[in-house]
């Protein structure tokens, strides 16, 4: 591939105030806010809103020039009372951009003094930085989680909270997010998962306009997280940084164990959350959601030969990925490129880990994007295109069938219901696969099989 | 008291009863004579003489009531018509408290299969069942364990089976209890099934993650059933010592406790009489040793928590402890000053329990006040006598169907705790590993001790001895009072307590002091029959006299 | 919240009861027991069942209650109960010398199929029982109906027993007072004799069951039906029987045996039925109402029009037993409250006939009767769309906590508070303390929460 | 108003009311700050303005964020080149902030004006670009002068002013631009189309009726745009001005410049897209085109028409609301609306000015909502107090239409549906009737006393 290029040709990531926006979108009666201008809010709330077809508001500084010159301050605090007055959030959560960070505004301090003149009962305001330049969404997101932890758990706590454990997500669907806890349920272990915007940017249709949709974390339990018996992260990558993530500080403040996971996308990595979730209950989880497994390996059985040898192109975060890579290889299919505009440096190490041989031609690009990635493309060959909506365009030219996950999907329907995770989210990514994979031998085919 | 006094009214009693009646209460019936050897033996944990009125109840409600009442979180379902169910609903103080909103507590519910004729006819399995999945469906428990009461036995119900079938099906842990009523003879082996069934389906199952434990020194409470809040003040009481409370057995529990309870480096017994089988098995499967302890009293706390340092040797934690005894006994002394003038030379009787009868002789001790009878409603030989008797107390037909489990060191998780030489070592410190004396050596020379005592035998020595205060349960409460004579009842603490540990102890002197002296007792004659001459006599006359 | 398991949303249960509002057979059996004079009730069963019944009702009348029991062991389980009962029987007229021992079997005995009769002409044969001494029983299974039924059987087998008919008529009037507490028997026959009317209730707790402190224990003492007494039931002009569930079997036995004409009544509670009571009397005495009965009622109108305004319209949820709360519902429908809910564990279809027509101008009220009919779907009920006030047993006073609505303490059992055995709920003296007690908690709940500006001294 | 909808004190002015007197409505004014403006920033504007010409280069100079957000999200369908499609960015990381990112620039247009050959490039400068103070001007004076193409700097950084900041960027961009090509064979009869994106294809469809009544077009800003017309627009007789908004700058400064006439027109609906056909003609005061022109109406109006009735029918009476970026658009839409039979009881944009808000309240029915730069709170309140049927806005406002159970017209840069001109029309009155009269909102929360899923009794 082309290294040579300066310039980020459509790029395979998107920036790091976007993924903290979507962690405070998960916590209860919670209002994100950016310090910067009207335009990072704007885009990103139209971004998400396109993939999640709900309400995302999202609050903004709406940086003037004057700020620009003499510091954000008024602007900050001006926001945070308007919000207060308007929507009487629980918590605010307050993310930089790469304006406020290159001026260097003093958020912490702004906040200081907002605090001094706000009534005690006044909403949490968590603050996290995430200048742009700085890395994509998906640091925001690990970032902005691990904030949160930090600046609400409280390592006072000293009563023992009977035997709960903390879950981080990462960048999951809100289907996702309901599943983890239903399997977490299955344990009868009481799970704190945070972010948790399953109710938040998935709800029913209403009757009033809410100020703040319902659901999310709620905030009484994240004090706590400090005793709980564990933390469980998801994403390979994330947790190959483990001093970013929520679940490193956790156990560095309040010495609770850390359990550092794959995303549970797939038979293997899902089989190792229930393991940790056993271990840790010392219960065998819900016979009904084991029956699951079962079905996933007669699924794998039944669809090997339409998959076996397909070569699939993967990109999107690094943690999905790899999850992704994992999950298709031990379908039979052989991952030939896995790409990302991420840059951990860790994703070859951690893909190679996952799959089921060792794979000599595979690509790994990371700090691709899809201009990068067309090309790969071209030697490559894949039969399958695996990732977000953009890359569309990719599959259109090859004429290959683009399986839509991750984030954004914003040329089809219920992106918010897609299932990754668990047992459950393994058989609907596989079926799609093969059905995809059948559907293109059946157009491609000039007899026109009506029975494969 | 002379021995002598005490012959005399044996003697009178058991002539008033029956020839066969009078053969069978005689070996429960003995004048105390700790000196003598060999060593008196009584009789116990036999069957009760029908229509004699003893203070006893039955299997079901030691299983039930006693041992699983207390945990909130497991969910229990009484399999049976809607009596048993109904009566263990909340009547048995088990004061709870769940760590936040969110956790489960079933504690103010009553489940029941609410059997009816049909169901008694052809067999109540498949509404067992289905009883069990809407519970399920409705609260979605952790656990639930089944009770079977008497007719459950009888129709020949399978309720391990169902439970097993559940349990597949569910997930969630549902274990039976055959605890029917007319098995044994009296709440004990009620205990007992309940001790099997925890240890068989749940002890083992916990994991670190279940229980609180970062501490070095993690300790099992068996034997406590958090009446009137003595659990609570137990936990802070180890709190400050710096002893980690991995699990109580059932006093504020929860299904994790008793899950994890093999996590425990030593197992503290209270209620001797109710648990130590589970402590027994404990040691066996998992090398955790146990001591029999008891925090009625504050001498009797202050040297239980000796004990628990003096197990672990560490001499940061004696000093801890000792600081502690020092802080609490200050307040305890002061208190004890106020009252013991009021109190002393008091006469006590206690029936009622397993080991409570013993326990809290300890404080009428502190009190300066005197235990002329004691007896227990359900315990055995070693509860009077000491463990020592066990090996020749012999299995009648009431006690062999209860199963004995038989036990072996777990292959992964046997780990003992103390070397045959360390355990040699804290027995010359006086720390005796699984060693209880019993109550009658600890009773005077003379007393009566007096096992499942019943209602005419209550009157009798009432009405001979005289004493101050009763002790005994509710269905006792009003029939002595009548008498115009207080009963402090040791089941429920007269919804007073908690009675464990230092403030437990003063809170009981002043219950006590407080029943003696309130003057109440003393307007139960009209001002108009004081000048006439009286067919009845007064108790409280008499204790002027 | 205490019962934080329960949310509005109600699933229909086929074999689970949760919280149930009712409770076993024996009971019943032994508290009608307590109210015959020289009387030991006898639990034929495992002594589980006599401690228990024992501790329920001692909690409830703080009273000694005493009864035995056959203590039944697994062999007793096998073989059957009979050994047992002639062993008690024995050592009970040995020991404690009653007149009468009331037996009463339990699911186990029942289930066993121990034949009592047979086995009562064995101890008699054995000379167990010694001369005018008796043993009643009744058979009270407890996977039948409830305690209510219990006690109707128990007052049914007294009645059996001893009633007899000599074919001369006198002028006593029975009247079967049904499942109600000493204070209300003793209101009951106050009233008889305000109205000069001779009255026998059957049976009668208001001594056995309110003692006096003399300062010595009577294991029996004064009070209750004398089998004299009984006996000459068989010849009254008419017996009253107060409360379908409880009274009805005994007043039938009377009418069908001793063809003692039998006039069906509610208990006495509230405006309604004491009027029919008291009418009642009227007629069958022919004697006038007189001047003082006319005044405690004309007092208790007095109350209801001096504070219509805090009834008018109040949402009212009751469980418990059928026959406290069929005019208790006629009551707060008089005096203008709205008994939206009711439940009670006492199966029956009479119960369901009685409230359509009490409630047939609430269209939102529901009622329930049976195994399912618990307090936790009185609570769903209630979570869907609260109530103002409750009326029932202590189990209630969690459902109040949670929900915040007052209680009023009514019914068995009452084990948390006092006064409800020594002060009647009958009669139109009863019913005027009701008023009071609903009054006081409506008014009360309003000092309590309303904001300052809204606190007034006067109501 | 419900007292559930709290509106900002600062807010207030922002809001009037149509008919009868009443203070004017306040406008132009920045966005408050944690009030949740529907609005973008400068850059936004820019991006949208300049984003259909299809054959230069758009590079973003930032970090991803805003080529991302930005990258072939609009309608605006070319007829030739894709290279708009691209989103470019210099992906400015930490040590570009520090040292300065105008180097990385530099040797990113090279590099992409080597391999995608431009007719020209547009060079964004967003936010921190402004802070780091890159001199961009320079950098393309240097890639210019290097590669012979035009390379135009955008002073978009998104905090300098308002979306409205952004069009006048666009506009000076294309400033520079127009006045270089050569102008010879244009006719004395022909116009510049400002204003239109050519969503959809609209641009064609409005070129065709301008070519059917004899008026050629120079140029197209920006649909369907090509740097080569655009050079040459100053040839042209006239500039039609659609989206006033972002244009208006640009036709004024032609006007001085080079002595070219501008006029408003819209072509939505009906009446106005036939006035711009009118307007053109009478501008030439040429009987032959205005003869072109009425003929072509005529036979629009009867085909078009018709087919309108049968969807008035079943819309008669319902209400709506708009709130769209522009308030020309505004105009326009109340009208075709008003021809399907529709009221509207809500009107706002995010960028009117006075004289649009003047104008708005005189054009509509008394008592409609007058609101400027709305945010959703607003919005959510109007729709709820005021009963409205239909929602017309962009992808910001359809979630809150949706949630609330009210259709739904997307009329923003996203939509794939022509909607101008009289084909526009019926596409228009289709996609409110699709969506006014599905059966769907039966079920949704305002309503859900109709459709219970329990009944309690």
């Amino acid at each position: 591939m082309s290294t040579d290029y300066i310039a980020t040709r459509n790029a395979c990531k998107l920036c790091m105030p976007l993924g903290a926006t979507l962690v405070f979108k998960g916590m209860e009666q919670t209002m994100p806010f950016l310090h910067g201008s009207q335009g990072c809010s704007t885009y990103i709330r139209r971004y998400m809103i396109s993939h999640f077809r709900e309400p995302v508001d999202i609050a903004s500084s709406n940086f003037t020039e004057e700020s620009a010159v003499f510091g954000g301050g008024d602007n900050v605090k001006l926001g945070l009372k308007n919000i207060i007055e308007q929507y009487k959030p629980k918590a605010i959560g307050i993310a930089t951009t790469c304006l406020s960070e290159t001026m260097g505004d003093d958020i912490v301090g702004h906040l200081r003094e907002f605090k001094r003149d706000m009534p005690v009962d006044g909403p949490h305001l968590i603050h996290v930085s995430t200048p742009s330049y700085a890395a994509s969404h998906a640091e925001g997101f690990t970032a902005a989680v691990k904030a949160v932890v930090e600046q609400l758990v409280d390592s006072g706590i000293s009563q023992f909270y009977g035997g709960r454990v903390n879950i981080f997500p990462n960048m999951i669907s809100p289907a996702d997010l309901r599943y983890v806890k239903e399997i977490a349920d299955g344990f009868t272990l009481p799970a704190v998962i945070l972010p948790d915007y399953s109710e938040t940017l998935d709800g029913p249709s209403w009757g009033e306009y809410a100020l703040i949709p319902p659901g999310g974390t709620p905030l009484e339990d994240i004090p706590w997280m400090g005793q709980a018996c564990a933390s469980i992260s998801f994403g390979r990558i994330t947790n190959s940084r483990p001093e970013y993530t929520a679940a490193y500080s956790l156990q560095q403040r309040c010495g609770v164990e850390s359990i550092y996971l794959g995303m549970p996308v797939g038979l293997r990595e899902t089989d190792r959350l229930y393991e940790a979730l056993a271990a840790l209950s010392g219960r065998t989880g819900s016979p009904e959601q084991l029956k699951d497994r079962g079905r996933l390996v007669d699924a794998f059985v039944d669809g090997h030969k339409y998959v076996s040898g397909k070569r699939a192109l993967i990109y999107g975060e690094e943690d999905l990925v790899v999850a992704l890579a994992s999950l298709y290889s031990e379908a039979g299919l052989i991952p030939v490129v896995c790409a990302s505009g991420g840059e951990s440096g860790h994703l070859r190490a951690e893909i190679e880990k996952v799959l089921m041989r060792p794979q000599p031609d595979l690509v790994v690009a990371q700090g691709a994007d899809f201009a990068d990635i067309d090309e790969i493309a071209d030697t490559a060959r894949p039969d399958i295109i695996i990732g977000n909506s953009k890359g569309y365009k990719l599959a259109r030219r090859l004429g290959k069938p683009l399986i839509r996950l991750g984030f954004p999907v914003h040329d089809r329907m219920g992106a918010q219901r897609i299932m990754h995770c668990g047992y459950r989210g393994a058989l609907e990514l596989y079926d799609r696969i093969v059905n995809a994979l059948m559907d293109a031998k059946q157009e491609n085919s000039d007899i026109g099989y009506s029975y494969l | 008291m002379s021995i002598e006094r005490s012959q005399e009214i044996k003697d009178k009693m058991l002539a008033a009863y029956p020839t066969r009646t009078a053969r069978k209460r005689q070996k429960q019936y003995l004048i105390n004579e700790p000196a003598v050897e060999p060593k008196q033996e009584i009789q116990a944990n036999v069957r009760t003489l029908p229509g004699i009125i003893s203070q006893r109840g039955c299997t079901y409600a030691g299983c039930k009531g006693v041992v699983l009442g207390p945990t909130r979180d497991i969910l229990n379902l009484v399999h049976g018509p809607i009596g048993c169910g109904y009566y263990a609903w909340l009547t048995r103080r088990n004061q709870t408290r769940p760590e936040s909103d969110k956790d489960a507590n079933y504690v103010p519910y009553c489940f029941s299969t609410d059997m009816q004729d049909q169901n008694i006819i052809f067999g109540g399995e498949k509404k067992l069942k289905l009883a069990i999945e809407e519970a399920i469906e409705i609260f979605g428990p952790k656990a639930i364990g089944v009770f079977s009461t008497c007719p459950i036995g009888l129709i020949g119900d399978d309720v391990h089976a169902a439970s097993r079938e559940m349990s597949e099906k569910t997930g969630v842990n549902v274990f039976g209890f055959s605890c029917e009523g007319y098995k044994g003879v009296s709440q004990s082996a009620g205990h007992h099934i309940a001790n099997n069934q925890l240890f068989k389906h749940v002890i083992g199952k916990g994991t670190k993650c279940c229980v609180k434990g970062s501490g070095k020194f993690k300790v099992a409470l068996l034997g406590e059933y958090n009446i009137g809040g003595d659990a609570f003040v137990l936990e802070e009481l180890f709190e400050k010592c710096g002893i980690d409370l991995v699990a109580t057995f059932s006093g504020n529990s929860t299904y994790d406790q008793f899950a994890s309870a093999h996590l425990a480096d030593l197992t503290v017994v209270m209620c001797h009489r109710s648990i130590n089988y589970v402590a027994d098995m404990i040691e066996k499967k998992y090398g955790v040793p146990w001591i029999k302890v008891n925090f009625i009293g504050a001498e009797a706390s202050a040297k239980a928590l000796r004990k628990i340092a003096e197990y672990f040797g560490d001499e940061e934690l004696k000093a801890r402890v000792e600081k502690v005894i020092v802080e609490e006994m200050a307040h305890v002394k002061e208190e004890l000053a106020l009252i013991k003038p009021k109190v002393q030379g008091k006469i006590v009787m206690l029936f009622v329990g397993g080991s409570r009868a013993h326990h809290y002789q300890e404080l009428f001790r502190e009190m300066g006040m005197k235990v002329v009878a004691a007896g227990y409603e359900f315990a055995h030989r070693d509860d009077y006598e000491g463990r020592r008797v066990i090996p020749d107390i012999k299995v009648d037909a009431d006690s062999r169907n209860i199963e004995e489990l038989d036990v072996h060191p777990d292959p992964k998780e046997y780990r003992p705790r103390k070397t045959p030489a360390e355990i040699e070592a804290l027995a010359a410190k006086g720390v005796k590993l699984k060693d209880y004396e019993g109550m009658m050596p600890e009773m005077d020379e003379g007393t009566l001790v007096i096992d499942d005592i019943n209602h005419f035998e209550t009157e009798m020595i009432i009405e001979k001895y005289k004493p101050d205060i009763f002790c005994a349960g509710i269905k006792e409460k009003y029939v002595i009072q009548k008498m115009g004579m207080p009963l402090k009842q040791l089941h429920n603490y007269d919804y007073g307590g908690p009675y464990a540990s230092f403030v437990g102890a003063v809170n009981f002197y002043r219950d006590i002091e407080r029943m003696l002296n309130t003057r109440v007792w003393k307007h139960i004659r009209a001002p108009w029959h004081k000048t006439e001459p009286l067919a009845a006599t007064y108790i409280n006359e008499l204790a002027e006299v | 919240m205490l019962l934080r398991h329960t949310t509005s949303k109600v699933k229909e249960r086929e074999a689970l009861t949760i919280n149930p509002a009712k409770t076993c057979q024996p009971v019943g059996a032994m508290y009608a027991a307590l109210g015959f004079h020289n009387c030991l009730p006898h639990s034929h069963g495992s002594q589980g069942c006599c401690s228990y019944h024992r501790s329920m009702l001692t909690r409830h009348y703080k009273e000694p209650v005493m009864a035995s029991t056959s203590s039944f062991t697994e062999g007793s389980a096998v073989f059957g109960g009979q050994a047992n009962l002639l062993a008690a029987i024995e050592n009970i007229f040995t020991l404690y010398k009653p007149d009468v021992i009331a037996v009463h079997t339990t699911c186990l005995s029942e289930t066993i199929g121990d034949d009592i009769p047979q086995i009562v002409s064995k101890a008699a044969d054995e000379g167990k029982i010694p001369a005018e001494k008796y043993v009643v029983h009744a058979n009270t299974p407890s996977y039948i109906g409830s305690h209510v039924t219990g006690y109707a059987s128990m007052v049914k087998a007294f009645v059996k027993a001893f009633a007899i008919r000599t074919g001369v008529t006198s002028n006593l009037i029975n009247i079967i007072a049904g499942w109600v507490e000493p204070a209300d028997m003793r209101e009951i026959k106050r009233l008889g004799s305000l109205m000069k009317a001779d009255v026998l209730v059957i049976p009668d707790t208001s001594e056995t069951m309110d003692r006096p402190i003399t300062g010595q224990f009577e294991m029996y003492g004064e009070g209750g039906v004398t089998i004299e007494e009984l006996r000459e039931s068989g010849d009254s002009r008419v017996t009253l029987s107060l409360g379908h569930y409880a009274s009805l079997p005994a007043a039938q036995i009377l009418d069908s045996r001793c063809k003692v004409p039998l006039i069906e009544l509610d208990v006495p509670i509230g405006l309604a039925a004491t009027d029919r009571f008291i009418s009642a009397l009227r007629e069958v005495s022919g004697l006038p109402v007189p001047k003082s009965i006319e005044q405690e009622r004309g007092r208790l109108v007095d109350i209801l029009t001096d504070n219509e305004q805090y009834f008018y319209n109040k949402r009212v949820a009751l469980y418990g037993d059928p026959d406290n709360i069929i005019p208790m519902c006629e009551f707060l429908v008089d005096i203008g409250m709205k008994p939206v809910y009711a439940v009670t564990g006492t199966p029956g279809r009479y119960f369901e006939q009685r409230m359509a027509a009490i409630l047939k101008d609430i269209p939102e009220a529901r009622f329930r009767q049976g195994a399912q009919a618990d307090m936790f779907l009185l609570h769903q009920w209630i979570k869907e769309n609260p109530v103002d006030l409750l009326v029932g047993n202590s189990w209630g006073k969690y459902i109040a906590r949670d929900e915040n609505i007052p209680l009023i303490r009514y019914g068995f059992p009452i084990i948390d508070r006092t006064g409800h055995t020594y002060f009647p709920s009958v009669g139109y003296m009863g019913a005027m303390r009701l008023v009071e007690k609903l009054l006081n908690a409506i008014l009360d709940k309003q000092d309590a929460e309303c904001p300052e500006e809204k606190f007034e001294l006067v109501y | 108003m419900s007292e559930k909808m709290t509106i900002l004190e600062s807010r207030r002015q922002q809001i009037g009311m149509a008919g009868g007197s009443g203070a004017a409505v306040a406008c132009e004014r920045k966005s408050t700050a944690g009030s949740i403006s529907q609005r973008a920033c400068v850059f936004c504007g820019s991006r949208v303005v300049l984003y259909p010409i299809a054959d230069a280069l758009h590079v973003v100079h930032g970090p991803v964020g805003c080529a991302a957000y930005t990258w072939d999200i609009r309608g605006a369908v070319s007829s030739g080149p894709q290279l708009h499609r691209m989103s470019f960015s210099t992906d400015l990381r930490e040590k570009d902030v520090i040292f300065g990112g105008a180097e990385k620039l530099y040797r990113a247009l090279v590099k992409l004006i080597d391999v995608y050959k431009p007719a020209a490039a547009f060079v964004y400068s967003t936010c921190i670009v402004g802070l780091i103070g890159d001199d961009v001007d320079a950098v393309c004076r240097k890639v210019s002068a290097e590669k012979g193409i035009r390379v135009l700097p955008v002073h978009s950084e998104g905090f300098k002013g308002t979306k409205k900041d952004g069009y006048s960027a666009a506009c000076e961009a294309l400033g520079q631009l127009i006045g270089t090509g050569n102008t010879t064979g244009i006719a004395p009869v022909s116009i510049n189309i400002l204003g239109d994106f050519n969503l959809a294809g609209e641009t064609w469809m409005i070129r065709k009726y301008y070519a059917e009544i004899g008026v050629p077009v120079v140029a197209t800003m920006t649909g369907d745009g090509r740097i080569e017309d655009i050079c040459r627009a100053h040839g042209a007789a006239l500039n039609v001005v659609q989206c006033a908004g972002s244009m208006t700058k640009l036709a004024e400064m032609m006007r001085q410049k080079y002595g070219i006439p501008f006029i408003r027109v819209s072509y939505f609906g009906i009446e106005d897209m036939s006035d711009s056909l009118y307007k053109v003609a009478e501008h030439f005061k040429s009987p032959d085109i205005m003869n072109k022109a009425r003929t072509l109406v005529r036979r629009e109006v009867t085909t078009v028409m018709p087919q309108l009735k049968e969807f008035r029918k079943d819309l008669e009476g319902k209400k709506a609301a708009i709130y769209v970026g522009g308030a020309f658009k505004t105009f326009s839409l109340v009208r075709a609306l008003r021809l399907l039979g529709m009221q509207t009881v809500l009107a706002g944009s995010q960028t009117g000015n006075r004289s649009d808000y003047e104008q708005l309240r005189n054009l509509c029915d008394p008592g409609t909502v007058i609101i400027d730069d709305a945010n959703a709170l607003e919005l959510s309140g109007f729709v709820r107090d005021l009963g409205v049927d239909l929602f017309i806005g962009g992808v910001k406002e359809r979630p809150i239409a949706y949630k609330l159970g009210v259709a739904f017209c997307d009329h923003n840069h996203e939509r794939k549906e022509p909607l101008a001109g009289y084909l526009g029309m019926i596409n228009f009155a289709r996609e409110v009737h699709a969506s006014a009269m599905s059966p769907v909102w039966n079920f949704v929360g305002r309503n859900s006393h109709e459709h219970r899923l329990y009944s309690h009794t």
